[in-house]
């Protein structure tokens, strides 16, 4: 990258005026050149208590959230959302917020690495040339997070051009939603593959079965936004929300009804509510005919009055919605329960209606859904990666060595690999396994945009730019490899001279789209807008309707699902809300309480305190869960919200590597989890069964709350 | 020289900035947390301090259980943060002058270079929302590179609490002035109701009854938390449902 | 009467009894009481010795340091609050809130009184003063000593009445260090 | 005749009370003398290395990093922003009620009995206060800018806030530390001339200085004799005050449990509960161990503190229960919590063993004119009494904090650094005392003798009775 153009130039032309109201202050040509400068030479705006604002995406999870970063004296002070972006509305999640304590985390790679010893960029620039010129194509794959989307825009174009094998893409986050089984229940009852989108704001009844959609669910920011719609009583009446799950999670916990049915039986239920509905409606709909509602009331532990209860709430509701989520869908009939639970969506007529189901829109320039790797499909990687199949590994934007489950053996997989690089910007456990570290720059340093795939109504590209010139001794990746490229020749060799180049190529179709919000004569200023507004999004609803037609005439199964093992508990993994899967090193994050628990630093396993008490389990006492596939310790908090026979513990802990922050602190869930999947490949992550030991240690949780004042505890005998 | 009586008396305050809280849509994610704690500089303590009541968190969400498994019900989530009381329990107390009533604004202030430890302040908080710098919490580099310029960063030893995101208010204040002008209502935000995805926290002026936070707050089954006390909180809560 | 012409007498009594006649001897010879002092190891009243009564400050140097306590506490609860360069209001209490302000007047004012009472007895009483000074150390041990300015030519006169009277021991008094 | 007998025996506690065998002043000097200049035997040293190496670790090298590193190395959290600190202060400055108490109320009211002991009680006041102070002090998140709590000249015209309890409460300890140090001091003067005619080398100098050149003129002692009449009076309020305004620190606070409009005398009582049991634990030390001290110091006396402290503890069993009557009366939510959790909660034994130690135990002993006479038993009920008055501010102060309106931030205090500190706050106490022990007359003869000289047996008919004369 030369250093032509200053960045005081690049910063006059994207700088934005306030957080809320972004301003468009010039209209020139882009430059795209960041140099440091020393304050001596300090530009007007970046005096003293002068803020300068930039519009960018978050990066902490693959939603695409917009943000507007401040910054002061080159330095990323605040972030907070976009309200030009479509998908969050200038809101945030935490974070979002705390994706600061990631850029400026003390421990980050700072320069490219070769095991434990620096090396410079020229020669890592080699080391990547070798790597591409001295393998055959197919001995080359990449491994790629959800995010960004350009990158993998990039090495998807890469690969067509050099004939590399195709990257594939993996996040935890996708494979605790269970996008897989989503889009897949999508395609078998719609005909047509892309991910629901479910207007809650819109909905008067809300059934979510295992949903999580208020922590990290597809896109929780806009399903925030839609639940407190739903529950707004300005305008309309206030909405309803029922939830189902063995567990109370946080967003159980708003839910004006929890209903803790055994794991297993949701497609039972949804179907026996639906045949319920159909019957209350009159209306006569193969798929529930199967259901027998009395037999599901008594396998899932519900009372019959109440399923009755819901369905006519269901039936007789103007807006009805039901969404499948979550741990509901990580079973072995995942499939079948999100079928069921779309099927009564189509039995309340809801799909392309206000508070209905959608398909959500494609984003600009996309063609066809396209989702991440489902566990299946990664385990057929890690076959290949095992079988000697790839002799060169590229890994950026995801962390499989703690985000997979370690039975699946991508750790020792590894070792069937020549040579791994990391492209990571922390120093986490894929990159504490790989050969070479050659770090990417951090989502605030970097540029790219972010396909939004849900939680939007219009098709929305989310455009980033670095917003503080890198930090450390890192490089964009798309720079390496174009440099790197170069050196190798051939058909690696491709033609943009940088990364913004690459980006420039990729949005410029955009500026002849018809209903853009913004549009530009020439491609300089098109970029100048894009960088200053975030990105480019139509302004016109691009959901589209599912075909209602045949779901109502689909036969569906409402089998209970099987569970791996033999202990006597169900087992809930699920996704800490506060820290998802990359956020355990950023301290904030660690010391945000959870929202059920308040439990902050530590991970800790959810058990009824009735059936703790029955085994003599205190809390904070470690116990030994055991699983087919593996065991770990963690300490027990008794949480008055969950089945007496299933126990939960969040996924976000348990690292290995990852900073100060992370490191053996808690346990990972993951480490129960197999080689067990659902019929759309989706890992069944809730369905495992497993063992609880007692091993006599104790280990203090650090609450927020009281357990005095919360649960009574040492508060003498009358409570 | 400003005579007792026109200090007005504590039915007649009505305060000036203020927030309504919808429990009912909060969804306890706890950005607001975040936000704040990335606004304001405030400091992460660590696992044993948390785990000890020593967070330093300004706003916390509250959550309480209702009946027993299967009926058992999650109260609402209730973002606690300090109430701004017009009639602020905590402010006499202080020996030093380091926690008093800002005239101009109807807040609550801390002035931490003043403040010596007593903690009296927070003992007298029926809300217990102040929080106490009970060491030097590390922030390795380059962590304070994140440092809001316009907050002083507390060491040990000081008390601290919600401003109510003071620095906010000034600049959108300084910047209403240099235009010649009011502030106008939602012209800006605190951090935590800026970072809200579910909109539960708004803020803005309650002395101007055209103001998105006064039309909310007048609807009828609004709850001021210990007003009993007679502390005149500022912050009305919706328990919905 | 210069100094040459004056002779100390220091003579000391075993017991109070024979102390107080002494004196009174004494004033009858044509001793003025103000040429006597006595010097005792335990607060023996000057009723006791038929001496008149001692003259002390102390209680006025007292009632002084009240008042002077009283003013700076009113000064500070009073004046100080209109002093800051704005108004700090606390709560909605006024800036001279009614009984905290009876408290800082109390405190205050006794502080005054009770440090000057103690300065008033080191003022009175000379203190610290570590010059040579007349004085026996067996009144430590209870006796009673008298001290007697006399002319010089008197000297005699009274040595011998105060023998009569049952003095241990009759001498010029001679300072020393203490 | 049995009516005889009691008075006989009245007659004969009377005797004692007031030393009725006097001995001739210079043996009495003698004795004081012995007393304090006995060369220490190696038990001394052996208690006073111990105890030096406890105050310089306990006290200097733990205060050194609580200052450093904060006051987190406390038990303190949210919502027990107090704890010990302000527990061994309430504690302290209750002990040195004592000491006022003795010389002050009891000389106004004439209690004779008083005088061998008045300077052993003042002794425990400013120690205590000392005490008293550190642990304020301790407390504080930023000592070294404790200054800003005294009212001083300063440009910025900044004074401290005269509406808070602490700065009544920071005026009040200072006026009755400087007063009662003062109090202390004045009643010395004709002791140390005493010593200073008695001794030589270092000693001669250092009583030299402290006399001030004493030498018992008539001008002297009626300026002395003033100044301790207006100090007897005067300081009596400052001492009410003292710990009214202390207890105000937590009655003024809108917190359930502490809001309580008789906390103030339910403090002072509760401080000379605490403050008679210390000084009959001292003296019985001092008698124990020092050389001659049973002339002085006898067990008639035990007895007459003896019949105090169980009167004491009766009326601070008075006000306790008046507070907590009220408070339960009152029934208010969050009060009810709290009264349950001090009897039914995690510290339950200590409020127990708070009403035993201060009302089963001393009433159990005390009411007995033998037990109450015998030095060593009176002297373990006033500890007991201590460590009951220290329950009790312990449960006033961070057991209450535990509760308070949010239950969601309800919980429990561990100490941490308080512990050695408050250690070497007690070892400091006993530290000092013992050092003034061997450099300070213990009894004030002169106010001995004075007392020896007032009274007189006088035959009324047939019986010999003893006759208090009016020498001021």
């Amino acid at each position: 990258m030369s250093n032509k153009f200053s960045r005081r130039d690049f910063l006059k032309l994207t700088g934005v005026g306030a957080a809320t109201t972004a301003i468009l202050t010039g209209c020139g040509p882009a430059s795209r050149y960041v140099k440091r400068e020393p304050y001596m030479q300090m530009p007007e705006y970046n005096y003293n208590g002068l803020s300068t604002f930039y519009a960018t995406t978050c990066r902490e999870c693959a939603a695409g959230c917009g943000l507007i970063v401040r910054t002061s004296q080159g330095r990323a002070i605040k972030t907070e959302g976009n309200a030009n972006n479509p998908l969050n509305l200038g809101k945030t999640c935490a974070r979002g917020q705390a994706t600061l304590h990631g850029l400026y985390n003390p421990d980050r790679v700072t320069d490219p690495m070769k095991g434990d010893s620096k090396i410079t960029w020229d020669e890592a620039t080699q080391v990547v040339a070798d790597a591409l010129k001295n393998n055959k194509p197919e001995e080359i794959a990449f491994l790629m997070g959800t995010a960004p989307d350009h990158l993998f825009d990039f090495v998807s174009d890469l690969a067509n051009a050099a004939g590399i094998n195709v990257p594939v893409r993996f996040n935890a986050l996708s494979m605790f939603e269970s996008r897989a089984t989503l889009s897949k229940a999508a395609e078998n009852l719609f005909g047509k593959t892309g991910l629901p989108f479910f207007d809650v704001g819109g909905a008067q009844i809300v059934l979510s079965f295992g949903a999580n959609f208020l922590e990290t669910w597809l896109s929780p920011v806009s399903y925030t936004r839609g639940f407190a719609g739903l529950r707004e009583a300005q305008t309309k009446m206030r909405g309803k929300f029922v939830q189902f799950e063995a567990t109370m999670s946080s967003t159980a916990g708003k839910a004006d009804e929890w209903i803790p049915l055994k794991p297993g039986t949701e497609a039972m239920v949804a179907l026996a509510i639906g045949k319920l509905a159909a019957e209350m409606k009159g209306v006569s709909a193969s798929a529930f005919e199967g259901a027998n509602p009395e037999d599901a009331a008594k396998k899932s532990g519900i009372k019959l009055e109440a399923l009755e209860h819901i369905a006519e709430m269901f039936a007789h509701s103007g807006g009805a919605l039901a969404i499948p989520g979550g741990a509901a869908l990580g079973q072995s009939n995942g499939l079948a329960v999100a079928e069921a639970v779309l099927a009564l969506n189509a039995l309340a007529d809801n799909f392309g209606k206000v508070g209905g189901v959608y398909i959500s829109a494609l984003a600009p320039m996309q063609t066809e859904y396209h989702g991440p790797a489902s566990a299946q499909e990664m385990q057929d990687f890690i076959k290949n990666m095992a079988d000697g199949k790839f002799k060169v590994l590229f890994v950026h934007g995801v962390n499989p060595v703690f985000e997979l489950p370690a039975a699946l053996g991508f750790k020792a997989a590894l070792k069937g690999v020549g040579q791994v690089i990391s492209f990571s910007t922390f120093p986490d456990e894929t990159a504490a396994e790989a050969n070479y570290v050659f770090p990417d720059h951090h989502g605030l340093e970097s540029w790219g945009y972010q396909r939004v795939a849900t939680g939007a109504a219009q098709p929305v590209l989310s455009g980033a730019q670095p917003v503080v010139s890198p930090f450390y001794n890192t490089r964009a990746t798309i720079d390496l490899l174009l440099a790197a490229g170069q050196i190798a020749g051939g058909k690696f060799a491709l033609t943009f001279k940088d990364e913004v180049e690459f980006l420039q190529s990729k949005v410029a179709p955009l500026m002849n789209e018809a209903d853009g919000f913004f549009s530009a004569p020439d491609i300089n200023t098109f970029m100048a807008s894009f960088q200053q507004y975030g990105g480019w999004w139509k302004t016109t609803d691009g959901r589209t309707v599912p075909a209602a037609a045949d779901v109502l005439n689909k036969s569906m199964s409402g089998a209970e699902s099987k569970f791996a093992g033999e202990g006597e508990f169900f087992f809930v993994p699920f996704v800490s809300p506060t820290l998802a899967e990359a956020g355990a090193n950023k301290p904030w994050l660690q010391e945000l309480p959870d929202p059920t628990t308040t439990v902050m630093w530590n991970t800790w396993v959810a058990m009824n305190p009735k059936t703790a008490e029955e085994m003599g389990i205190e809390d904070d006492d470690v116990v030994r869960i055991v699983s087919e596939f593996g065991e770990l310790e963690v300490p027990v908090y008794k949480y008055p919200a969950i089945r007496p026979d299933t126990i939960a513990i969040p996924f976000g802990q348990g690292h290995t590597a990852y900073g100060r922050y992370a490191e053996n602190r808690g346990v990972n869930p993951t480490d129960l989890l197999g080689q067990n999947f659902n019929e759309a490949g989706d890992l069944a992550f809730a369905g495992v069964k497993v063992k609880i030991e007692k091993t006599g240690k104790k280990k203090p949780l650090s609450r927020l709350e009281s357990i005095m004042g919360v649960y009574g505890v040492g508060m003498g005998e009358e409570h | 020289m400003i005579r007792p009586e026109e200090i007005k008396m504590s039915s007649e305050e009505t305060g000036k900035w203020g927030m309504v809280i919808d429990q009912d849509i909060c969804t306890g994610c706890q950005a607001c947390v975040a936000a704040c704690a990335m606004e304001n500089n405030v400091t992460f303590v660590g696992e044993v301090d948390s785990g000890y009541g020593r967070s330093m968190h300004w706003i916390r969400i509250e959550r309480f259980w209702e009946g027993e498994y299967p009926e058992v019900k999650m109260t609402p989530n209730q973002p606690m943060l300090c109430q701004q009381c017009g009639h602020a329990t905590c402010e006499p107390v202080c020996p030093a002058f380091a926690t008093v009533h800002s005239q101009s604004e109807q807040l609550n202030l801390q002035v931490y270079n003043r403040c010596v430890g007593t903690r009296y302040c927070a003992n007298n908080c029926p809300y217990q929302v102040r929080s106490f710098n009970w060491r030097d919490y590390e922030r390795p580099e380059p962590l304070p590179n994140q440092f809001n310029p316009d907050v002083t960063v507390r060491r040990r030893g000081v008390m601290e609490k919600c401003t109510f995101c003071i620095q906010r208010i000034h600049k959108a204040q300084d910047k209403a002035k240099s235009e010649g002008r009011e502030v106008v209502d939602g012209e800006f935000t605190t951090a935590c109701a800026q970072a809200c995805p579910a909109s539960a926290i708004t803020f803005g002026r309650i002395d101007n009854p055209e103001s998105l936070v006064s039309q909310l707050g007048h609807r009828s089954h609004g709850v001021k938390h210990l007003e009993e006390l007679g502390t005149l909180p500022n912050i009305t809560y919706y328990k919905g449902g | 009467m210069t100094e040459s012409n004056i002779v100390d007498l220091l003579a000391v009594f075993s017991d109070l009894e024979p102390a107080a006649n002494a004196i009174e001897h004494l004033r009858a010879i044509g001793v003025a009481d103000d040429c006597m002092n006595v010097i005792s190891g335990i607060p023996v009243t000057e009723a006791m010795l038929g001496r008149p009564a001692q003259w002390t400050n102390v209680p006025r140097i007292a009632f002084g340091g009240a008042i002077l306590g009283f003013s700076a506490a009113y000064l500070l609860t009073f004046v100080a609050p209109y002093t800051y360069p704005y108004p700090i209001q606390v709560s909605t209490q006024a800036y001279v809130p009614g009984p905290p302000t009876a408290v800082v007047l109390f405190e205050l004012t006794m502080l005054g009184m009770l440090l000057s009472t103690f300065l008033g007895v080191f003022l009175d009483s000379f203190f610290p003063n570590y010059r040579p000074m007349k004085y026996v150390p067996e009144v430590s041990d209870g006796k009673i000593a008298i001290l007697v300015e006399c002319p010089h030519m008197e000297e005699k006169k009274i040595t011998d009445a105060l023998k009569k009277m049952g003095a241990e021991s009759v001498k010029p008094a001679e300072a020393q260090h203490l | 005749m049995s009516d005889k007998k009691a008075h006989s025996h009245e007659e004969h506690l009377r005797e004692k009370h007031l030393m009725l065998d006097p001995l001739p002043r210079g043996k009495m000097n003698e004795m004081v003398m012995e007393a304090m200049m006995e060369p220490p035997t190696w038990k001394f040293w052996l208690i006073f290395g111990f105890l030096s190496i406890v105050v310089a670790y306990g006290l200097f090298y733990s205060w050194a990093r609580l200052i450093m590193e904060g006051v987190g190395l406390a038990g303190v959290n949210r919502p027990i922003y107090w704890g010990i600190f302000l527990v061994n202060t309430v504690f302290w400055i209750g002990i040195s009620h004592a000491g006022t108490f003795i010389s002050a109320i009891l000389r106004v009211f004439k209690a004779e009995f008083r005088r061998p002991f008045t300077r052993a009680a003042e002794l425990m006041t400013t120690f205590g206060l000392v005490q008293a102070g550190f642990s304020i002090f301790m407390h504080l998140g930023r000592v070294w800018l404790a200054y800003w709590l005294m009212p001083y000249p300063n440009q910025r015209m900044l004074w401290p806030n005269l509406h808070s309890p602490l700065t009544w409460d920071l005026l009040a300890i200072t006026t009755y530390l400087l007063s009662s140090t003062m109090y202390l001091f004045l009643p010395l003067i004709p002791d140390v001339a005493m010593a200073r005619d008695r001794s030589t080398g270092w000693r001669k100098t250092f009583y030299k200085i402290l006399a001030l050149g004493f030498r018992g003129t008539e001008g002297e002692w009626a300026h002395l004799r003033n100044g301790m009449n207006i100090f007897a009076f005067a300081i009596i309020p400052v001492m009410f005050s003292v710990h009214t305004i202390v207890s105000w620190d937590f009655a003024a606070a809108t917190r359930p449990g502490w809001n309580s409009t008789i906390f103030g005398p339910y403090f002072i009582v509760g401080a000379l509960h605490s403050g008679m049991g210390a000084a009959i634990a001292v003296l019985a030390v001092i008698r124990g161990t020092m050389k001659h001290m049973k002339y002085f110091i006898r067990g008639e006396h035990f007895d007459a503190i003896g019949k105090l402290m169980l009167i004491i503890s009766m009326a601070w069993a008075y006000f306790f229960f008046n507070d907590y009557m009220v408070q339960w009366y009152g029934g208010d939510k969050w009060t009810q919590l709290l009264l349950h959790f001090h009897e039914a909660g995690p510290m339950g034994w200590m409020w127990f063993g708070m009403l035993i130690c201060n009302i089963a135990v001393p009433w159990a002993i005390l009411w007995n004119q033998k037990w109450r006479s015998t030095p060593w038993l009176v002297a373990t009920v006033g500890i007991i009494i201590n460590v009951g008055m220290w329950f009790e501010r312990y449960i006033i102060i961070p057991v209450s904090l535990s509760i308070n309106r949010m239950p969601f931030t309800w919980r429990m205090y561990q100490p941490g650094i308080e512990i050695p500190l408050g250690i070497g706050t007690l070892a400091f106490f006993i530290l000092l005392y013992m050092a003034a022990s061997k450099l300070i007359p213990l009894i004030p003869v002169w106010e001995v003798q004075e007392g020896q000289m007032a009274h007189e047996f006088k035959k009324f008919g047939r019986e010999t009775v003893v006759s208090v004369s009016e020498l001021e």
